[in-house]
């Protein structure tokens, strides 16, 4: 079983990533579980969301402390939140910012990846709404996930052409990566 | 697990459509955390023509389950779901509607009592109503929790019991969360499910009057029949239970579910979403050799008196997980547990667990911990502290 | 023992008496009487009933649930319903 | 005869020996007619009508709680709609306490969401069930067992809540005062309350021999004379336009009604007494000012 | 038992006198029969300017526990009384006292809880909110119900305790009856009551919140805190009742009574007014030779566990007495006292009598056939149907 | 600087980026100043503020519960008054839903008894802290949670309750309504409430970004709008008097105010929404003439 | 311990007289207790008060099932009210009525009493409140509390006048019995 | 442990820092700025403080709170606050 976290403010969307994440696993053949950070949040406030993954039934009610892997949708939560807190030093750190890796003070072993998601959805999207393109970028850099699944569950969630356009961006974001 | 049936869909949703295929007559609901997509999802339903339904948005919860009482006496199925200050605001309607032997039912997402004020899981709610008359269960999943939306109905409507019966499933735990499950269909539901056409409504055909003056010539052998209805559905849950089965096809076979509990030398007992973690904590464990097992209570109201001494039966010590706590003595499992042990023919060692109050998490560490000491318990032969806060930040 | 959940037939208190609670009972003077109905209408307890005397419409109290309060001989306009003391027995 | 001849509240009911309330759930009841539910809250009304096994109605008849009246009723409306039913009548019925006190936030909501329920309100001024104490309803300076007079005390200190206003201001397209003094007109109100389809509330000034302190014969009397003072005004107020007011010849001075209920009779005792009348006088003329009501 | 002091008086009238010596700054209550008499008293103290009071005649029992909240937040001494479905009503609330930690006190009227309606005395009311962290006591008679409001205030409002206090006394069975009793002056409830003063308070001077969002990282520790004072209460209770006993000369020994329990074999227990009539009949059996004993449990919150234990020591059976049932399963009392005995080291018989719902009376001779019955089952060496209901009309 | 400079509601509360409501809050609290306690209901207004250990309060503040803000106002000013506190103020707040659904039982009780207590209603139309849901106070076909559109719906079916008229029929001395788009005249308003001695209620108009679906830089705009389309009457009325009518030069037609939120975006997409857009313009035109807005 | 019935109707005092009954008895010293037949009986119906005296502690709860004693207010109530039922064969009936005892029909082996209480009520206080006579002739007819007693609490609970006529009802019925 | 009842000290929600849930950034241009105090009467935060800038008074935002909601921005009259991204670091 694969535990992932997502990192994000109010508005942007977590919990819906974690949502798409843990359908597209399923239409993969996997089980798959996606929950929010139960709180209390407000637009703006750093929230997170986690999803779950597995190829046996997940029963598992408790919340994620040892991430193998986090997504980070901003990257002005580097300096608040402890975005590192837990994952596993195999793990994968996904992160939206224009910058590169290097310059990113982030304390783990896992390995970072980013990506400017922030350019890509305004690009195709025209709105600042990052996390398809961070799940494609999930998708490319892990292999967990299959593109196709994460494309097939966001045409059906948004249908019309907002789904098409964030399938175009999770493409995009997977390749990038090197999916 | 017919995988083709399944479809990942956040818990409240999946009970949303379960109920939906259940075809209430009447909805009267009021929001409150962590119910609320419960309520929004059969709001979007009704909206948009997928549920025909009287759905009325009360103005208080005491309100919702009135109005439930109301519709369910004109003869019509009725459905409210609440949570936490929302449940214990309606508790006098709550004596009220199984009183006057109404079959409504209602999902509790569950969650702590305040003060302080605290929107996360526990059980002090529904446990604070266990004595008012409503048959309870408690989920360990969506796909339970959105099966026994179904099945409570059968239950309640039955004429050896008509009695209200709450569903309880986790707050956010289940919920919020996503998962897959199979939702039966609304000809599925049907087929198991009759209309609900009571002998005795409100008609002016035939127009009797309800809720009458019990003077203390009488009022005893009511409750007396409100007791004996819950004695009844002992029997009837599991035939519900069987039917259900065998026609939806996924496995519910009693008032409890045993886990590995054959040769188990320490059991652990609890109730709703926390099953899950404990079952994973359950096969670690023997991996490891212990000979542990676990009881699922699924039927809290009737209490299962009979099933769990059958099934703790040559345990040395068993462990009890309570989400909650009557102030001034023990969690409610335990000590119903302990009253039903008593006079039975076994004598397990017990510990009584206090943990996850206000959402509180409950990790497999945690779980781990309070197995240790059960089996410390089962090894030493006495229990010291026999109520334990699990995880409590020291002074 | 008690039925299912306290069910009761329409119009059942009939079967209890109220008559008995009189302490005073009216008698109607049908001669005075000009049949407005008036007692018929401000009667709480619903048991003044139409009559044919001799040919003409009277009201008269059904003493079985009378309970003697009176009313009906204030608003009779004519002043034709007296209260008497009842007998013991 | 003008009323309906068949009883839907019947005899054998063990309200005391001239209950105006008894009255005034008789006459409403004519004005319901067979094809009706009733609720009814706790009170003297379910109280005395509902001694398991027997019931006075005639009508199918529910009592809940106390609180609830309103929601039993929205909620049976609701039942009635789901079957498809759309001729049975929906009467919620509650005492003056079970409405504007503990039930109006259950009256509040039925009014809000509009439901095709008539809500009668039974005002005896009082929470005459348990003993006469003070309801929201009870009138000022007035004596109950929880607003006795005394050295610090002329009676009940607040005045009389306005619930015919309060629930006009929900926008609910009818509510009337009724008064058992006048039962055609009782009748009439809540028969057009019944006939429109919504919310609409009736309040009906139902005089207690028994909680106001006089004798069960003088309860129409007492009853016309809170009408002939002006303390209780009977008017219909449909889509906000006040209609029917009972213009009065020769307004009565409020000691008229006064001096006949023991609940009062401090004021005509205690020093100071003719001040607090006068107060109450006071009362009435802004009725009779507000209403046009002098001819 | 002074005889100069006594005076006969109707047990509201004495708790309302009682309470009126403890000069609380606020009442409010909504009237609710049996308690009427209660309120109505105090309401006469204060038009009459007996009693300095805020005297809040709310619209309903949920704002009269509410408006106590808010005032003794302000640091002033309240009061208020119930019943039934008002202390059901107000349920929430109750919650919400404890946890805010105000040191309410609330006499409650007990009475049936509905439907079907019913005015008369059990227990079901207060049962029903056992787990919300009020202090219980139950009084046997009219002089125990007004010493008990006195005691209550401090037992509340001592510092290791700060929990609200409910004392119980049996509808119209005690509110209704006139007897002698005798009630301490205002100077001497002074001297033993010191006025009201806590740190915390709402005051401008000083402006500190309360009722925050407890999450879920502090919520269980303040839930623990709350049982801690529960079992604080244990040890204060008995040293406010010898202080009390000191003062005014009447005994109060404990969180339970014995009666002619130390030989005997068979031990009735229950609480409330009934005790009286059930010491009558231990002293008619014992003088028939029966070994009979009694207990009185006078403080159900905290439960008194460990004095059972002790009392019930040596006992072959047990009857325990419940005037109230958790439907589904047993008497309150009965339950908790075999989750206590379950890890002691005795293990009498036990028998559970559900009597007098709903104002069924219970007479002497049914409190022998409970005797007979509890006899019965000692001698026989086990119990055969658990829960009895007494004097149930069969059908 | 017209207003007070102090803060008694401080930053650090956790209300989302524009929050109506918590400038209502803030400025509200200016008006009533140090010596003064408040309550709050549940609702965003106290869980964005009271997160345990920390409180954004600089008066003496408790919650309580939901729906009894008004019932623990009573309590307090009654331990007020017993502690011989004639200074301190108690002002009562409530969101909407705590106000005029499930709390109106307690306040309708607050002000019957006529406490000297200030109820402050926000006002952002809906059940904001649990996720938008409806509540009596939810415009005519607003979109909520729980009033979705829909085949078979335009949005919320039930007009927003005139809590302002309600509480005005209890009697009470003053009642008015206010914005937080026009501070001065709110802060005004809620000291003259604070002045009187007795139950008074003020309505703050708060739009909310989150629920309402706009920026939330345009807080201020909408808040305006509501005001210059008819839609939100600012007023007071003092002993029946209705004062400071807030006249309208040129009033706006209520698609400015209504196109800028999605929850109103369908009425502009669907089929007949028009009619539902000439229906609440009705609304507006009705209290443009009620209160003879138009200049 | 002797217990006692009280039978009368709605509005007549029944449940006043037991308490000075039970008054009466304490100021006599003796332990006392007294209560109503807890309903919701409304003025005019049939209604019933109870009274225990003894000269130890009152402890028992129950109601009275067996009284020494039984007053009949209002005899208006013999043919609708079991009045008899219970009555301990050795003890008394004090029963209102302008009739002699043996036109009542009354089936019970207690002796009973009858006075004519409502004109004595009449004579004196000028209104039909019978219980002080009937109370008067309680004493005189069982000795079991004094006439004293019974005055010094009637008057105690209605000062002025008012007790004083009481009292001298009392003192009138309880000679007429033999007191 | 946590405190007696959960009772929390005046103001301190002031120790948390919701500066952190910006995006944008007001600035404000102290040239245009003419003091008028809108922003600061409109700011649901409460963050915009008083300042001396050469003898001028004018107005500008405590980063430590602001959220970046823009309703200053909007409201001067002078358009003299900017909205700007914030950088990451
Ligand atoms: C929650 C609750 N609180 C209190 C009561 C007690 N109670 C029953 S009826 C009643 C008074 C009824 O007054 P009202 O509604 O005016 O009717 P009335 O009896 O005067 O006709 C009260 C206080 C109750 N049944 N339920
Ligand atoms: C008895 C009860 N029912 C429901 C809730 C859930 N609840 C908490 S706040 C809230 C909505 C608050 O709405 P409103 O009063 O309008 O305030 P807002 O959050 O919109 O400012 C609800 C439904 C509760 N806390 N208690
Ligand atoms: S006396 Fe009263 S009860 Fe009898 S008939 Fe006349 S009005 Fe009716
Ligand atoms: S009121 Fe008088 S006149 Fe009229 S019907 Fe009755 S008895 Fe006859
Ligand atoms: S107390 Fe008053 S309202 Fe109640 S039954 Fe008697 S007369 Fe009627
Ligand atoms: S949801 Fe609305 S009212 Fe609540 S904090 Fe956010 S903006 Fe404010
Ligand atoms: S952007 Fe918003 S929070 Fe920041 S200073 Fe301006 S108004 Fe205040
Ligand atoms: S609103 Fe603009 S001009 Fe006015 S003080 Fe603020 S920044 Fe300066
Ligand atoms: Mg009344
Ligand atoms: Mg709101």
């Amino acid at each position: 079983m694969e535990e992932i976290r997502i990192h994000g403010r109010g508005g942007q969307g977590s919990v819906t990533a974690a949502e798409l994440l843990a359908e597209a696993a399923f239409e993969d053949g996997l089980e798959a579980q996606a929950f929010p950070a139960f709180g209390v949040e407000r637009r703006g406030a750093p929230v997170r969301a986690f999803a779950r993954i597995s190829d046996t039934k997940i029963r598992l009610r408790s919340q994620v402390y040892e991430p193998t892997y986090v997504i980070v949708q901003d990257a002005t939560l580097l300096g608040t939140v402890d975005v590192e807190e837990g994952i596993k030093s195999d793990g994968k750190m996904i992160v939206n910012t224009s910058r590169d890796q290097s310059q990113l003070d982030i304390d783990t072993e896992a390995e970072i990846i980013t990506l400017d998601a922030t350019k890509l959805a305004l690009d195709i999207l025209g709105k600042p709404i990052m996390n398809t393109a961070l799940l494609g970028a999930f998708s490319g850099a892990t292999g967990e996930v299959s593109v196709e699944a994460m494309k097939k569950r966001v045409k059906k969630r948004f249908p019309g052409e907002l789904g098409e356009k964030n399938a175009k961006v999770m493409e995009k974001a997977n390749k990038i990566v090197g999916g | 697990m017919k995988r083709e049936n399944r479809e990942v869909m956040e818990g409240s949703h999946a009970v949303a459509h379960a109920v939906k295929n259940c075809s209430p007559d009447v909805i009267a609901a009021y929001p409150i955390t962590p119910q609320t997509h419960i309520v929004e999802k059969l709001s979007q339903f009704v909206a948009d023509g997928e549920l025909k339904s009287e759905y009325l948005k009360v103005e208080s919860e005491f309100s919702a389950m009135s109005a439930c009482v109301g519709a369910s006496a004109t003869g019509t199925r009725t459905f409210t779901a609440t949570s936490s200050q929302g449940l214990i605001l309606m508790d006098e309607v709550l004596y009220n509607a199984s009183g006057l032997r109404l079959p409504i039912v209602m999902v509790v997402a569950n969650r702590a009592v305040g003060a302080p004020i605290n929107i996360w899981n526990d059980h002090s709610d529904s446990m604070g109503v266990r004595d008012s008359g409503w048959i309870q269960l408690y989920a360990e999943s969506n796909q339970e929790v959105l099966d026994m939306a179904i099945q409570s109905y059968k239950i309640a409507e039955n004429d050896d019991v008509r009695l209200p019966a709450m569903v309880c499933m986790d707050g956010f735990i289940l919920t919020h969360t996503y998962e897959p499950v199979s939702i039966p269909t609304k000809e599925e539901v049907s087929d198991f499910l009759p209309e609900f056409d009571p002998e005795h409504k409100l008609d002016p055909e035939d127009p009797k009057s309800f809720g009458t003056v019990g003077f203390p010539g009488d009022f005893m052998e009511f409750k007396y029949q409100q007791h004996e209805a819950m004695q009844n559905a002992k029997e009837v849950i599991p035939e519900v239970f069987k039917e259900y089965s065998e026609k939806m096809g996924r496995e519910y076979n009693g008032l409890i579910e045993e886990y590995k509990t054959e040769d188990a030398d320490v059991i652990l007992i609890s109730l709703g979403s926390v099953i899950g973690t404990l079952k994973d904590t359950v096969d670690d464990l023997r991996n490891e050799g212990e000979k542990v097992g676990l009881i699922k209570v699924r039927v809290f109201r009737p209490f299962p008196e009979k099933q769990l001494i059958d099934a703790i039966e040559g345990a040395r010590a068993v462990g009890v997980l309570d989400k909650n706590i009557s102030l001034g003595n023990k969690g409610a499992l335990y000590s119903e547990l302990l009253d039903s042990l008593y006079n039975s023919d076994i004598t397990p060692l017990t510990i009584n667990f206090i943990a996850g109050l206000g959402g509180r998490d409950i990790p497999e560490s945690s779980a781990k911990k309070m197995y240790e000491k059960t089996k410390d318990v089962a090894e030493r032969g006495y229990v010291e502290d026999e109520i334990k806060f699990v995880d409590l930040k020291e002074a | 023992m008690v039925n299912f959940a306290g069910i009761a037939e329409p119009g059942s208190t009939k079967n209890y008496k109220t008559g008995t609670w009189r302490t005073y009972r009216p008698v109607v003077d049908f001669d005075k009487c000009i049949g407005c109905a008036k007692c018929w209408e401000y009667c709480p307890e619903g048991c003044i009933i139409e009559l044919e005397v001799d040919g003409k419409e009277v009201y008269e109290t059904d003493l079985d649930y009378c309970k003697g309060c009176g009313i009906c001989s204030e608003e009779c306009p004519v002043g034709a319903i007296e209260m008497e003391l009842e007998e013991e027995d | 005869m003008a009323l309906e001849e068949e009883e839907y509240f019947e005899s054998g009911h063990r309200a005391c020996a001239g209950c105006g309330l008894a009255l005034g759930a008789r006459l409403a009841m004519k004005a319901t007619g067979e094809d009706a539910i009733a609720t009814c809250s706790t009170g003297c009304l379910e109280v005395v009508s509902s001694p398991y096994p027997e019931s006075s109605w005639e009508i199918p008849w529910i009592h809940s709680l106390f609180e609830n009246s309103a929601a039993l009723g929205s909620g049976i409306e609701a039942g009635l709609k789901a079957q498809g039913n759309d001729h049975t009548k929906v009467v919620a019925q509650g005492g003056d306490g079970g409405t504007v006190d503990i039930g109006i936030r259950s009256l509040s909501g039925m009014l809000e969401r509009n439901h095709d329920v008539t809500y009668v309100c039974y005002d005896n001024e009082a929470y005459m069930n348990t003993g006469i104490q003070r309801s929201g309803s009870t009138p000022y300076d007035a004596s109950t067992t929880t607003s006795p007079p005394g050295t610090e005390s002329y009676g009940n200190e607040n005045r009389k809540k306005d619930a015919l206003e309060i629930a006009a201001a929900h926008g609910i397209s009818y509510v009337a005062s009724a008064s058992i003094a006048f039962p055609s007109d009782l009748v009439d109100k809540v028969k057009k309350a019944n006939e429109i389809n919504g919310a609409t509330y009736v309040q009906i000034h139902t005089p207690c021999p028994t909680g106001w302190g006089y004798e069960g014969k003088e309860t129409i009397e007492i009853a016309r004379l809170a009408v002939e003072t002006g303390l209780w005004v009977l008017y219909g107020k449909k889509d906000g336009e006040i209609q029917n007011i009972n213009k009065l010849n020769d307004r009565k001075p409020v000691e008229e009604y006064l001096k006949k209920q023991k609940r009062f009779k401090h004021l005509f005792k205690k020093e100071d007494g003719s001040k607090e009348l006068e107060k109450i006088q006071n009362i009435a003329d802004r009725n009779a000012e507000k209403f046009s009501l002098d001819k």
